[in-house]
C-alpha cells in the first residue's frame, strides 16, 4: 500500500474549497491543507492524517486483509466498491493500525472519506470493533478519526448492526479502563455518529466539520424551530454539549498525545498482564 | 406499487361485509333446510376469505411488508403491554430535559416475575399521533429508556423491549440535544446490563432509532415487520433520486423478518395469525408471550457475566467479511 | 404522640384554598383533603399521611428521640423551634417510621410542612438519612413524603450538609438495590429538592405540588425567556422530564404498592441475611 | 457596613503609591547616605504597610470575609489551575445540551500525576463574568462534571474541585432543564467515586451550587473563603424583610472559614499570605500545593473501597442533634 504519496510538482495550483482564493498546492500541502486565507480545513486522505499526527515510521498497518462481502448482492454495490478500491488504492473505508505518538503506542482507526463516502458497511465495523479490541488487550489508548457519510446502506441490515457491534466494543475499552479518543473531520454523520463515536471519552472535532444525525435537508423540514445558521458544524456542537474542543490541526498532535499520556496514565504504572 | 395494505385487503373487506349480512340472514331464516344452505354458504365464505388471506399474505412482497408493518390497525406496544403484563406503571423522566411520549416505559409484571418494558409507541388517532411524534423518538425518550435499564439493573429486574418506529425524531432541536449521542449511548447502557434483555420487533425497525433500543440477549421479530438500515424511499432517494421507488428499494434491502433471520441478525420469526397481527392481536401476543416465557427462563438460568457476555458476543458476531489471501 | 386527631366537629366549615368555594369540613376531611369541587389537594399533616397510604394500624414510628440542638446559637431560633414543638406536637419536620404496604414492610419518612415549613437541619437530614439506611440494612424499600421550604438556615452550613449527608445514604440504597421512591407534595423547593429528593428511583408528585430550587421571584428576575405559567407546579416538572407521573391522592396507595411490589422483587426471593 | 472590600484595602493602596514614588526616588539618589536614609523610609512604610495588612486581615469581620471572598482581584479556579497544574486540557461537552462555562474541568498532570480538574468559574472582564454567568453554573454545568468524575474513575485519576460561586443558577431554563436534579446527582456521582477526591473551597462556598462539587475525601478551605447555606443578604430577606442587613445575617450564619473548621464541615484552613490570596498567588498556590501533594499521598495509598467509605463517613457524621431521655 502506497504511503507517502508523491509530492505536488512545482508551480502546481489548488483552489481553496472555501474562500475560492488560489493557493500554490506545494504552501497548501505544506499548511496541512488548511488555507492559510480563511482557515479552512481541507479533508485530508487517510495516510496524510496519519503523517500529521504521529511519530515518523511508527504506523503499521492491521487487519488489511479485510474485504467486503456483498451479503445482499445489492445493485451495482460490487462494481461501485471495485471501482472504489481501484480509485483510491484502498480496500474499504477505515485504515487500522497501531502508531506511536509522543512515544506512547496508541491503536488507530482512520475513516477515509474518498472511498464510497467513508460509510461503515460489514468491513469498516469490523475494523472499528478490532481496533478498540486491540486496545484493550494490548492495553493502550484508541484514537479513531472519524469522516462518514453514515452507515452503508448498501449490505442492508447489516451495515445497522456494526453500530450496535462498534457500541459493544466501546462497552468493553469503558469498563477495561482503556481510552478512548474521537477526533471527528468533515464530515461525521449519521450511523457512525450514533453510534461509537459520540460515546467516546473525549471528543475533538476539527474546525467547521459537518457533523449530525440526518441530512440538512431533512432535518430542516422537521423542525419546527428556526435552524441556526452553523447548524451540523462543529462550532454548533460545542455550544450544544456534545463536543469538548475544537482542536485546529496543527493542534492535534499535542492535544492527542497530552490526553493519552493522562488518560492512558494508569497504562503505565499497572502490573504487566498475561 | 401499493401506496396502501388496505388495497389488497379490500376483497376481504367486501367479503367480510356480504358474511356479515348472510349471518343476519341465517339468524332471521325460520326454515331449517334453508337456514343450513345459508349457513354453508357463509362457511364457504369464510373458507375462501381465509384462504385468500393465507395466500395473500404468505406471498406479500417487501414493499407490501413495508405497508402493513407501518399499518394503523396493528397491534402497537402498549397493546402488547396490555396484553401481556399486569400492573404496568409508566414512568416518564428522563430527569434532564424532557418527557417523550414516542417511547413508553416501566416496571410491569409478566407472569408475576418483575420485568422492565420499554419500546416505540404509535398512535392512532391524529391527536395522539402528534403526541407520539409518530414514535420518533427525541433524545429525551432514549435518555429515559437509559434511566429505566439502569433502574431494571439495580432491581435485577429483566428488560423486555418493543420495536417499531419509523425512526429517531431528525428535527433541529433533537440534533441539538444530541440524538446521535442518546442512540449511543442506549446501545451502551444495554450492553452494561447483566440483566436479561429480550427484544422484539413487532413493526418498523427503523435504523438507528430501532437498534437503540434493540440491543437484546435475543431479537424475535414479528412476521410482517421489517428491519432496516434506511427507509427504503430515502434510500431510493440517494441511489435513483426517486423516492417514489420505495418498492424497489425495499427489495434490494431485504428487509423483510425472514431476511434478517437468514443473516443471523434477529433470533427467531414470530407467526402471526394469518392476515396479520392486526386481524387477531390476542393471537399475536400469545406467540410473543410464549417467547418471552422461554427466554425469560432461559437467560434467567445464566450468570449474570454470562448473559452480559453473551449478548456482547451476539452483535460481536455480526457482519459479512471476507479475507484477502494475501495483504 | 397523638395519632389520630379527632374528628371535625359535625356541621364545621372549611374553605377551598383554591377555589374559595364552603366545603363540610367532615365531607373534605372524608375526601382526602382533595376539594370535591376544583381537585386541589390541600396539604396533609403528617398522620393523615399516613393514615391514607400505609395499612392500618401498622405504622411504628422510628428515631423520634432525635432533638435539635441550636449549634450556632441563631437568633430566635431556640425560639421559634419550642413555638414549633408546642404548636404542632411534633420534635421537628420528619417524621420517621415502618410500615406495611398492602403487606410489604417499607421504611418511611414523612415530612411535615406545618413544623418550620418542613425545613431540613440537623435532625430532619439525621432522620431522612436514617428512613434511608433503615432500607438498606433491613432490605425493604423506602417511601419519603417531601414538604419543604429547603435547608434550615438557622442551622448555617450544618444544614447545607444534610444535602451531602442524604445524598449518600441515597447512594448507599443505589449500590444495595433498595427502592427509593420520592413523593413530591405542595411544597418541595431548594435544599430538599437539590439533594435526596430529585434523585429517587421513582418519583411521583401530587397534583398543582409548588416544586422548585429557588424562590419564583429570584427565578423570573435571573431568567431571560418568558415564564411559563405553570413555572414550578408538578405538571411543569412532569413535562420536564423530572417527574414520573403525577397521581392524585385516592389512587398514591395503589400506585406505590405497585412499585414497591415490583422494584423490590427481588428482596422477596433473596436468600435471607445476617 | 462596608459595601466593597476595598474601603479598608484604600490606606494600603495609598501607602503602596507612596512606597512606588520614594523608591524611584531611592533609584535616582546620587548621595549614598541620602540614598540610604530613604531606602530606610521605604523599609518603613512597607513595615507599615505589612503590619496594617496583618492586623486589619486577621479582624475582618464575617461580612468583611465575605466581601474578600467575592473580590475580583482574588485568584479563580483557571488561575489555580496555571499555577498548580501542567498540561491541562479543558474538556467543555456535557454531551446532553450545552458547554456551561460556569464550570470548568479537565485532567492535568500534577506533579506528574494525572488528576481530573474541575472547579466554578468567575470572570474578571464583564464579557467573561456574562460568558462565565457569574459562575453560577446550569445543570449543563454539572452535567459536565459528573461525566468529567466518571472519567476520572475510568481512569484511576484523583479528583481535585475548586470551590467558588455565589449559588447554583436560579433561572427559568434551569429549573426546566433541572438544576436541582444536576446538583443532587453530581453529589451522588461524587459519593460513588473510588478515587482520592480533594475540595478547596477558595472563594464564596454558596450553598447547593457549591457543595454540588464539594463532596470530598478531604475539604480544604483557605482562611478568607466564605461558606454558607445561604447568601447573607438572602437570609436577611428572609428574616428581617431586609436584605440590607447581610452583615448581621453574615454573623449569624457563621460563614466563615474558622467556623466551618470548628463544626467539623472542613478538615483544614489554608492560611492566606497577609493582605488575602491576591496579594500573593503564587505563594497561596504553593500553600494549596502543599495540602494536595499530602492529600494525594495520604488518600492514594488507601484501597478504593476505604476511600468511597471514608468519604460517605466524613458526610454521615455532620450535623448536632440531641437525643431526647424519653421518647
Ligand atoms: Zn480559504
Ligand atoms: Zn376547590
Amino acid at each position: 500500500m502506497p504511503f507517502r504519496r508523491a509530492a505536488p510538482s512545482p508551480g502546481a495550483f489548488v483552489q481553496c474549497a472555501n474562500c475560492r482564493k488560489t493557493l500554490f498546492a506545494a504552501e497548501f500541502q505544506a499548511n496541512l491543507k488548511v488555507c492559510p486565507h480563511c482557515g479552512h480545513h481541507h479533508r485530508l486522505l487517510w495516510d496524510e492524517r496519519v503523517n500529521l499526527v504521529f511519530d515518523e515510521g511508527s504506523f503499521t498497518e492491521t487487519d488489511a486483509e479485510l474485504r467486503s462481502a456483498d451479503p445482499l448482492g445489492f445493485p451495482d454495490y460490487a462494481e461501485k466498491h471495485a471501482q472504489a478500491m481501484e480509485r483510491t488504492g484502498l480496500s474499504d473505508s477505515v485504515i487500522n493500525g497501531t502508531a506511536s505518538l509522543q512515544g506512547q503506542k496508541v491503536s488507530i482507526s482512520v475513516s477515509d472519506f474518498s472511498f464510497m463516502g467513508g460509510s461503515m458497511g460489514s468491513v469498516a465495523g469490523e475494523k472499528i470493533t478490532r481496533a478498540l479490541e486491540r486496545g484493550v488487550s494490548e492495553r493502550m489508548p484508541v484514537i479513531i478519526f472519524c469522516a462518514s457519510g453514515g452507515a452503508r446502506m448498501q449490505e442492508g441490515l447489516l451495515s445497522l448492526m456494526q453500530m450496535a457491534k462498534t457500541t459493544a466494543a466501546v462497552e468493553s475499552c469503558r469498563s477495561n479502563g482503556i481510552p478512548y479518543i474521537a477526533v471527528f473531520t468533515d464530515p461525521t454523520m449519521a450511523g457512525v455518529l450514533a453510534s461509537y463515536a459520540s460515546i467516546a471519552d473525549v471528543i475533538i472535532s476539527e474546525p467547521k466539520a459537518l457533523i449530525g444525525f440526518a441530512g440538512a435537508r431533512v432535518s430542516k423540514q422537521a423542525g419546527v424551530g428556526k435552524v441556526p445558521d452553523d447548524f451540523q458544524t462543529a462550532e454548533f456542537l460545542l455550544k450544544s454539549g456534545m463536543l469538548d474542543r475544537i482542536v485546529e490541526r496543527r493542534n492535534l498532535r499535542s492535544t492527542l498525545a497530552s490526553l493519552c499520556r493522562m488518560l492512558g496514565g494508569h497504562l503505565m504504572t499497572e502490573a504487566p498482564r498475561g | 406499487m401499493a401506496k396502501s395494505w388496505k388495497e389488497w385487503e379490500k376483497p376481504v373487506l367486501e367479503l367480510e361485509d356480504t358474511i356479515k349480512k348472510m349471518k343476519s340472514l341465517v339468524d332471521a331464516e325460520p326454515d331449517p333446510v334453508r337456514r343450513k344452505e345459508l349457513a354453508d354458504r357463509v362457511a364457504d365464505y369464510e373458507r375462501r376469505r381465509d384462504a385468500y388471506l393465507q395466500t395473500r399474505y404468505s406471498r406479500l412482497g417487501p414493499w407490501e411488508q413495508v405497508l402493513i408493518a407501518r399499518a394503523e390497525p396493528r397491534p402497537y406496544t402498549l397493546d402488547y403491554i396490555n396484553a401481556l403484563f399486569n400492573d404496568f406503571v409508566e414512568l416518564q423522566g428522563d430527569r434532564k430535559f424532557g418527557a417523550d411520549h414516542a417511547i413508553v416505559g416501566g416496571p410491569a409484571l409478566f407472569e408475576d416475575q418483575p420485568v422492565m418494558v420499554v419500546g416505540h409507541q404509535k398512535g392512532r388517532t391524529i391527536q395522539e399521533r402528534t403526541q407520539r411524534n409518530f414514535a420518533m423518538a427525541k433524545p429525551e425518550g432514549y435518555r429515559k429508556a437509559i434511566r429505566l435499564f439502569e433502574m431494571a439493573e439495580r432491581f435485577a429486574m429483566p428488560v423486555i423491549t418493543f420495536v417499531d418506529t419509523p425512526a429517531a425524531d431528525p428535527g433541529v432541536e433533537s440534533e441539538s440535544r444530541g440524538i446521535s449521542e442518546a442512540i449511543a449511548a442506549s446501545m451502551l447502557a444495554m450492553f452494561e446490563l447483566t440483566v436479561p434483555v429480550l427484544s422484539v420487533v413487532i413493526g418498523e425497525g427503523g435504523s438507528g432509532g430501532a437498534i437503540g433500543i434493540a440491543v437484546a440477549n435475543r431479537v424475535f421479530m414479528q412476521e410482517h415487520a421489517v428491519y432496516s438500515v434506511i427507509p427504503p424511499e430515502g434510500c431510493a432517494a440517494i441511489l435513483w433520486r426517486a423516492p417514489e421507488k420505495g418498492a424497489q428499494a425495499a427489495a434490494a434491502l431485504q428487509l423483510t423478518s425472514d431476511s434478517a433471520l437468514r443473516f443471523g441478525l434477529v433470533d427467531q420469526i414470530l407467526p402471526e395469525p394469518f392476515g396479520g397481527a392486526h386481524r387477531d392481536p390476542s393471537e399475536a401476543a400469545k406467540t410473543i408471550r410464549e417467547v418471552l416465557r422461554a427466554g425469560l427462563a432461559e437467560f434467567g438460568a445464566m450468570s449474570p457475566e454470562a448473559r452480559k457476555a453473551q449478548r456482547a458476543a451476539r452483535f460481536r458476531s455480526m457482519g459479512e467479511v471476507l479475507a484477502a489471501s494475501n495483504s
